[in-house]
């Protein structure tokens, strides 16, 4: 293995890209626009929130007659009855959010300045429980998923807005684009290797979906989980995919990673929950 | 060798490394015998201060010794591999057995797996910039 | 002992089931036959149509994905300008039984269905139009099935 | 069962899924490693008023919550369609659902 990485090390060296001239987060999102402008020239970058339904017709084709009666419409209901839910306190998740959690998904996940840390939707739900005391959901995949999908749901078509109030934030977005970019795991690759160098092209039967709008239709069901999973979830598969060992579910490292990939799609449409391979 | 010989090679061995990628059958065992014979292939690490010795003379409990000491190092750099435990698993397994060749081997190769996690953070702490794509 | 006990319980429970599905009011048409449980193409046709000859028809419109991006979810729908057709099925030929669903086209009924079925793997998906005269109309397509991978 | 039923250029056009595992009898439960039971429903049939508008009979390689879209003229907005199904173990449900 030594031999192989020693070799890929060369073979990216070889194959450099000029880093960008001065790193910040506009920058980088003009930059990673105008790369995807330029491989999918005939798609609309907003388009892209559909990913490889937006670049390979046939599979589009199912997935629009699946779309017809969508599978995670389950997971939608189940998580309006329990957001719905009031707690033992009497209280429930709408008075820990603003605008009662209606339409708020795409503003998520934030920069918490007191804190210092980035807060995804998943995090808030947990915290909005503790606060009223109750037990904190597991992350990932059921309950959680479902009040989150239910919560995307009433946050469809809006553009994705995350901002990044200061330098701690910066530090954090900065993080993350460091392990979007970094390559780990036995097979020696980043997020940005599929999700941006091979974006569109097929690894085996599988088409590699495109960074840019990757996050706007999480939680996403799966036909594979068959059940509906948090944008962490996949990063935790990804990783296992590639044989890295993954990070704790809602760890800084995956927090920060979710903080600058949906940074990236800033202004792309929230489309979730969606339905994926 | 000259440099596009190395390229030729270096793009050989990295496609069927990425096509594993998605395969869901996780073939570890062909994995566990390339890095052994990886292991004779004597090329340098890049920096020795953070290279854990193994050699031959090494008894097993030595070896375990370093294995957990290499392993909470290679935490701390966050590059950790999914296959190295159930190397370690099945060092212990082996060693259970009384199988200590077996098992001083797979000790090796979990070291050699710490290790080489952590070659790639500090290869990626220096060059994660090259993926980024132009800002033209 | 315990054996013979077992098996009367096996022999009860089955009888109960069977009652079950009698009391369910039966409909006139088609009804569920044991062809769907049938493991050749032949058995399943004999025992649906009580023939296996089709003739290959270009007045059936069958519309399946070359590359199904999920095995145990492929939309199918067929289509068809046959006149008086009685029933449309389909036949996924490497299933472990490949008739797959029948589906009776009453008086009215639009020659149009959508349906969605589970191939085990990459085979040939046909779709038979049966007419009331009882000949058999057919068109065939491949899907390609892949297994695994990391989804993309 | 989740049913939509609505005109479309002066046809009834009827989209539905059932909540159904339709369990093939081959897999096996991931916990405990026993084969999962055969259960899938056989027949799904539509009467409008006492006609008989769609009858679709399964076997088992019918996906898990089977979907079903049909359309048939001579409906009107306000008529009401029952809709059926039961399968191979007995369970069997009825719903009506009006035309939109």
């Amino acid at each position: 293995m030594k031999g192989i990485i020693y070799l890929t090390l060369a073979l990216a060296s070889s194959f450099t890209v000029a880093t960008s001239t001065f790193a910040d987060p506009v920058s980088d999102n003009e930059a990673i626009r105008s790369y995807f402008a330029d491989k999918f020239p005939d798609i609309a970058l907003e388009d892209l929130v559909d990913g490889v339904y937006a670049i390979d017709k046939n599979s589009r084709d199912q997935w629009l007659q699946i779309e017809e009666f969508p599978p995670y419409e389950e997971a939608i209901d189940k998580g309006k009855k329990l957001f719905t839910t009031p707690f033992t306190n009497g209280k429930d998740y709408a008075s820990c959010f603003d605008n009662g959690g209606i339409g708020v998904k795409q503003n998520y996940p934030y920069f918490d300045t007191e804190k210092n840390q980035v807060v995804t939707l998943e995090l808030a739900v947990n915290n909005c429980r503790v606060q009223n005391g109750e037990q904190p959901l597991s992350y990932g995949k059921g309950p959680i998923a479902y009040i989150t999908s239910y919560m995307a749901s009433t946050s469809k078509g809006q553009p994705i807005n995350v901002t990044i109030p200061n330098d701690a934030a910066k530090a954090a977005y900065e993080e993350g684009k460091q392990f979007f970019y970094s390559r780990r795991g036995q097979l020696n690759m980043a997020c940005a290797t599929c999700h941006m160098a091979s974006a569109g092209q097929r690894l085996r039967a599988d088409i590699l979906s495109p960074a840019l709008g990757q996050v706007s239709h999480f939680p996403a069901y799966r036909f594979k989980w068959e059940d509906v999973g948090t944008i962490q979830r996949r990063y935790e598969g990804c990783n296992v995919q590639i044989r890295a060992k993954p990070f704790k579910l809602q760890s800084e490292q995956y927090r920060n990673l979710e903080y600058f990939h949906t940074y990236m799609s800033n202004g792309l449409p929230i489309n979730g929950p969606g339905s994926r391979k | 060798m000259t440099k596009n010989n190395i390229l030729r090679l270096a793009f050989l061995l990295a496609l069927p490394v990425m096509l594993t990628a998605c395969s869901d059958k996780d073939n570890g065992t062909e994995a566990e015998s390339s890095i052994m014979e990886q292991q004779k292939l004597d090329s340098k690490p890049f920096s020795q201060d953070v290279m854990i010795k193994t050699s031959d003379e090494l008894d097993l409990q030595e070896l375990m010794h370093r294995q957990a000491q290499v392993e909470r190092q290679a935490d701390k750099y966050g590059f950790v591999w999914s296959t190295t435990d159930a190397i370690i698993d099945n060092g212990y397994a082996e060693a259970k057995k009384g199988n200590e060749n077996g098992a001083k081997a797979l000790f090796k190769e979990a070291i050699l797996q710490f290790n080489l996690s952590m070659e790639q953070a500090k290869y990626a702490n220096q060059n994660w910039k090259l993926l980024i794509p132009e800002n033209d | 002992m315990i054996e013979r006990r077992n098996l009367l319980k096996g022999i009860l429970g089955m009888t109960a089931v069977f009652s079950a599905a009698l009391i369910i009011p039966k409909l006139a048409f088609a009804q569920w036959s044991k062809a769907f449980d049938a493991n050749t193409t032949e058995k399943a046709m004999t025992g649906m149509f009580n023939k296996t000859e089709t003739t290959t028809s270009d007045k059936i419109y069958l519309k399946v994905p070359e590359i199904a991006e999920n095995g145990a979810v492929v939309p199918v729908n067929i289509t068809t300008d046959i006149e008086n057709v009685k029933t449309i099925s389909i036949v996924a030929l490497k299933n472990p039984q490949p008739l797959a669903c029948s589906f009776t086209i009453p008086e009215g009924t639009d020659r149009d269905v959508s349906i969605r079925i589970r191939l085990f793997e990459t085979m040939d998906v046909q779709a038979i139009v049966e007419t009331h005269d009882g000949t058999l109309y057919s068109v065939q397509k491949e899907v390609k099935v892949t297994i695994g991978g990391c989804g993309g | 069962m989740k049913v939509k039923a609505k005109i479309e250029n002066n046809k009834v056009e009827v989209k539905l899924l059932v909540k159904h595992p339709m369990d093939t009898g081959l897999q096996k439960d991931k916990n405990n490693g026993d084969i999962i039971p055969a259960k899938y429903i056989q027949e799904i049939s539509c009467m409008h008023g006492d006609k008989l508008v769609f009858l679709a009979n399964f076997g088992r390689a019918v996906s898990k919550d089977p979907y079903l879209a049909f359309s048939f003229s001579g409906g009107k907005a306000g008529d009401t369609l029952t809709l059926k199904w039961f399968d191979n173990l007995g369970e069997h449900e009825e719903t009506e659902v009006v035309i939109k």
